[in-house]
């Protein structure tokens, strides 16, 4: 599917017909899941994931807990049929790591100190993927621990952004991901500090275009920050009164 | 306290079944509220997320293609996956299926494979060389009970409304082409019965479940025929139980059938 | 092997010349592995089978454990060499189905309210097979609990119904399994209450069908009885008095 | 209480040791009883129970085709597997391999493999291209001790009895019928023995295994070469404890083989 | 006792960065000592041993023939797997692959894959039919902190030495025969930071691991090219560290190619 | 690579020109892992090994747990690249077997007793080999043990020993391994007491060959002996002085 001779400098649009600066359409709902604590669905472009919060709750097993804080335990998976090759079941190595990253950027996001000894269990699927799925995992993961009542310094808000036909662009698709020149960079930041929790780079890139990219990025990301704000404000707002003084909250008891 | 709330409702289950009723209100012989969106997943070759009351189950098929088994050289196959998402309940985990997840998935496989649902032979690519593999694999979002139904439910919508990818000359997918449809010979559903407080119980939930003394699954099609059955828990049933189930479990898939317009 | 032409209701025996109600020969030897608390051997035809039953034992992993009753554990395997094509090592997920309808058919037999917080474990192993191994293994390891001196509401009595070459049949072999029209019914029950505790199905049935095999399973089942009865009442008769009582004991020590 | 009598037994196991006494009586030169009993499974296409004592070992062979190695194109293979079923013993457990079952498949497969038994190149079908291979796995189903001998006596016999299968023109097999034997070249037997309370034992029971500061096997052939050894167990042995032991083997196996009529 | 000894070292740690210095007194930007030995392990295809500081970290080459991708049927692959030894520190486990050594071997494999060093192509052996597959492994033998900088440079040097084995007609490997070399088109070397007491670090030891708020790495080539970034742990970086960084890294990795005379 | 029609008895000498009774050439460095509380890095021919030993310490799980003594848990392990053709990640059956035989002939060496509840963890690491790696790694780990300041009846010296080529040969390497008659026997000794405590045997032999072999191997192994207390003497006297009464030692804490 790769398109060879495409040139973004040229076209000036780009092959699904979306500016350079222009992400792919974002919806968020919150608070999908009945059982959970706390939920997320989410449809970027083709991507389509859920996410739900369990927590805090103890933690298991028991040489997992750490005596000073909650320790967010990330499990991103796809389901079999969310990619173009049935993906085979069980997590494999870029599962792992996906899941890793995640949880190191939504631990800056929540003041897990104050839930020492307990885990927060955030579980993100993939259903239907197209390029970007693990910011918008983490996009609505922060999304749902929000729902879930947690104490957070910021939401946590990603997008994509890189290179594709000669062009730096956000929120690359799968056709840009396969041009000859690709670099993809899912990158995510706490919107208020600006502070820069997830970042991860393929690809050859200069320190010019990468400075040109980081603007973008952020951007990008800002972009996403009011989506997600008007998402949980939309669900505040029918009636759930009780959750909406989303980040101020410091009392919440574990569940053993 | 979790689990306090859990223990109460469990009990209270069981005795109001004692009286002919049930948590949420509904008659015994009463299903939850279905409804079904199909093809939402692009890279799929069939989608389908079932709501049954809180309960919500997705499927999606990928088809392959692979070698015949020896001894069915021109024929395709199917292979049925299930698992219970962590996201979908706090006591779900994650990790090797485990023994309720084999079961989920066996029973609706056999629902759907030994009815001959599915004519193998229309799955054969080359005789001896290449024949198509369905898999088909289900979720539960949101386990609120009765992954059984919502999941016979969810695989045989996906499977009735697949698309077959094209193949090249080398008999390689072409991406995001298609031809054709999967034919069904027969649309068997699954229907599934709790025994709670003595009572038998349609569509059980969570709560229902964790009360309930056995449970009774029979796969019924549109032209008459059972096509599998499965008793699960460790109580037991009476013949003239099992005959009750089966004669409500033909009225309720045809119900089913009717609404999702199946055939 | 499967024979396409035959037809039972011309031929009016079935292909290894047994009558459609008839059991194939039962051979049942309880007390055969010294180091169980119960065990027994079965012939079934060209299955063989072993049993053994350790317990009531502390439950482990502990959280495995229930507070009101004993957790019966079922695990059926078979050897590699007791089918066609040589079985891999490790349990596949037919082994686990069956382990799991073993144990919950089991459950129903034994007082296990009466040893909470223990776990009985039952192990079955089918070392040549020709269908009906599961039957075969439940029936074994019910003569099994019964000789471990376990308190029981009764026996379980199991056996195979179904449908073959235009007829219905009992104790399917395996030529008859793979009849075309072939249906496959393994179910067991508690003979004096004749609850069923096993029941599953496989195959094209209809409801009229279903009605003449019920009756024919739970007949064939009672045959099974007969012999179980049979194999306990020799072995306590070559002296092992004390344990006559069977099915009214209800004082058993735990092992820790 | 099961734990405080194998305690009291593995003392006592060592103190008669000492005074070179056996809990069940035996010489420490002395056997148990040996009996046998072939081709119980009818899937397998070799199958033998060893009964020693009141240790119960079974033996299976299936035969299956592969491919021939690349640096022995012209040869077959065997593949040797052991369980302690936990039917056989409350100390077993199911799962992977624990290091005592693949310490066991591996003398016993070292046993029979470095000692050139089988000519492999009898095992190829087509140089090459397909060669037999020889599953042989062993299973206690009763442990009282010493399943190193049981084990080699079960897989030894089961390998002399068996049938090989018969292929069709693909190369595939066709079931229940047969062509032929394996030939052995000899019939090496491993002989164990345990050091308890500083003296030899021959073929320990479980109490004596347990009660053992060292293990030591040894396979010999009816044609005079010892064709494995296994030293066992935290303890040591002398260089004289070890050329006794096998002077020992070599008559015990003698009398096995003259038994059991091997060759 | 050692966990106490830790606790203090790792406050220590940051209250000592918060004052621009550190425990070995190295500067903040200062890397520590590096030396490499190569070519130690002759069953390999090429080996590397890197020393830097106390850390000790050794990759090994393995080429395999395969059969190429699909979608890429004139080109070979790589494969990079990572090991933090149990005998490199008390803290590392056998067993299953943990997050960290996924995380460090995906880093390493993408700073040298997608960095296009290695052009696929050359490792064509037959078009559709043969590849070669470069399986490299690295361990760590010592473990004191950055992996990922001594995995990078022992893969990268690794790789840069190598030898190709000779193939057979078949495309077989002929043991220890060898023609030419895998070229490299460019040499890109991960630089790893940590973030201390509100400082960045250069090339943190253990203890500044278990201080650090924040990692990242950035992997940079002689051609001016970075090659890939990954941020880790649970805290956060400014922009301007992030810009700070990789102008830092470019300097790094320029003095540690030259130094180890690549290109 | 094996060579067919070489005979020892003619060419008096080894294929690499070794003498029947000759080990290769064998180098040891003790303290080459400043983590681990003792360590060896082992060359004997080709063969290069690295032990390292932590312990005693707390054994886990709990349950591996001896109340009489500390037990020892030897992992042999072969890097990939170690062998001609690769080795795939993870312990096989060879590596779990090897392992096993090491641990106990460790066990005889070290003043087990002196350690309650623990377990010592020996690790052993081949990097590149070339017949007779388990004799390299017990070699290497025992004076890792020793480095570790163990309480130890005698250190465990060990050698292959066999036949290749017609001939009784010591210390066999891969070309003789390969040879049509080959046996091997890998041997362990205490050196002063001249107990066995490894002892494994691959191929044909007679008894009188195995008397000659028997006295061939254990004067190679004091051979190796020779070499590793030579190792241990050169690290203490470069300052480690507090080490020095190696096998007198009895004072140990456990880390908790």
């Amino acid at each position: 599917m790769t398109e060879q001779n495409v040139d973004y400098k040229k076209t000036k649009k780009r092959l699904d017909g979306r500016k350079m600066d222009e992400t792919r359409p974002l919806k968020i709902d919150v608070g999908v899941i009945p059982n959970a604590d706390g939920s997320a669905y989410l449809e970027w472009g083709q991507n389509k994931v859920y996410a739900a919060v369990y927590g805090p709750r103890e933690a298991l097993p028991k040489h997992s807990a750490n005596a000073y804080k909650s320790v967010i335990k990330v499990e991103y998976r796809m389901t079999s049929f969310s990619v173009p090759d049935r993906k085979r079941p069980g997590p494999n190595r870029r599962d792992q790591e996906i899941s890793k990253v995640l949880s190191e950027a939504l631990s800056r996001a929540v003041f897990v100190e104050q839930f020492p000894n307990t885990e927060i269990g955030v579980y993100v699927e993939v259903i239907d993927s197209n390029a970007g799925s693990r910011v918008a995992c983490l996009t609505a993961a922060s999304c749902a621990l929000a729902d879930a009542g947690l104490p957070m310094r910021d939401l946590v808000a990603a997008t994509g952004v890189g290179k594709a036909y000669g062009e730096l662009v956000i929120d690359l698709n799968k056709d840009e991901e396969d041009a000859p020149d690709a670099v993809d960079i899912p990158i995510a930041i706490l919107p208020n500090s600006e502070e820069i929790v997830l970042l991860q780079m393929d690809g050859l890139l200069t320190k010019k275009e990468w400075e040109k990219i980081a603007k973008l990025g952020i951007q990008g990301c800002k972009d996403v920050y009011a989506i997600q704000k008007e998402a949980l404000q939309k669900k505040f707002k029918l009636g759930e009164a009780s959750k909406k003084d989303l980040g101020k909250k410091t009392k919440k008891k574990v569940k053993k | 306290m979790r689990n306090t709330t859990l223990e109460y409702d469990v009990s209270k289950a069981a005795e109001l079944a004692r009286e002919g009723k049930r948590l949420d209100g509904r008659a015994l012989d009463e299903m939850r509220e279905l409804t079904i969106e199909t093809d939402f997943a692009k890279n799929a070759e069939g989608s389908t997320m079932v709501t049954l009351g809180k309960t919500k189950v997705m499927a999606g098929l990928k088809m392959g293609v692979g070698m015949p088994y020896p001894d069915s050289q021109d024929e395709g196959a199917i292979s049925v996956g299930a698992e219970q998402l962590p996201l979908a309940h706090p006591d779900y985990e994650s990790g090797r299926p485990s023994d309720n997840e084999v079961e989920l998935a066996r029973v609706v496989d056999r629902g759907l494979r030994e009815s001959k649902a599915i004519d193998f032979k229309q799955l054969c690519i080359k005789e001896g060389e290449a024949v198509w593999v369905g898999y088909l694999d289900f979720y539960a979002l949101n386990g609120d009970g009765n992954l059984f139904d919502s999941g016979s439910i969810a695989a045989l919508v996906t499977f009735a409304n697949a698309k077959m990818p094209k193949l090249d000359k080398d008999n390689r997918i072409i991406q995001k082409e298609y031809s054709g449809k999967i034919k069904l010979a027969r649309f068997p559903l699954l229907t599934t019965f709790a025994k709670v407080g003595g009572k038998v119980l349609l569509d059980p939930t969570y709560i229902e479940e964790k009360a309930s003394e056995a449970r009774f699954s029979v796969a019924t099609s549109d032209d008459g025929f059972m096509t599998a059955m499965q008793k699960g828990v460790g109580g037991s049933f009476t013949l003239e139980e099992v005959n009750y189930m089966i004669d409500l479990a033909f009225k309720v898939a045809d119900n089913t059938r009717k609404k999702l317009k199946l055939k």
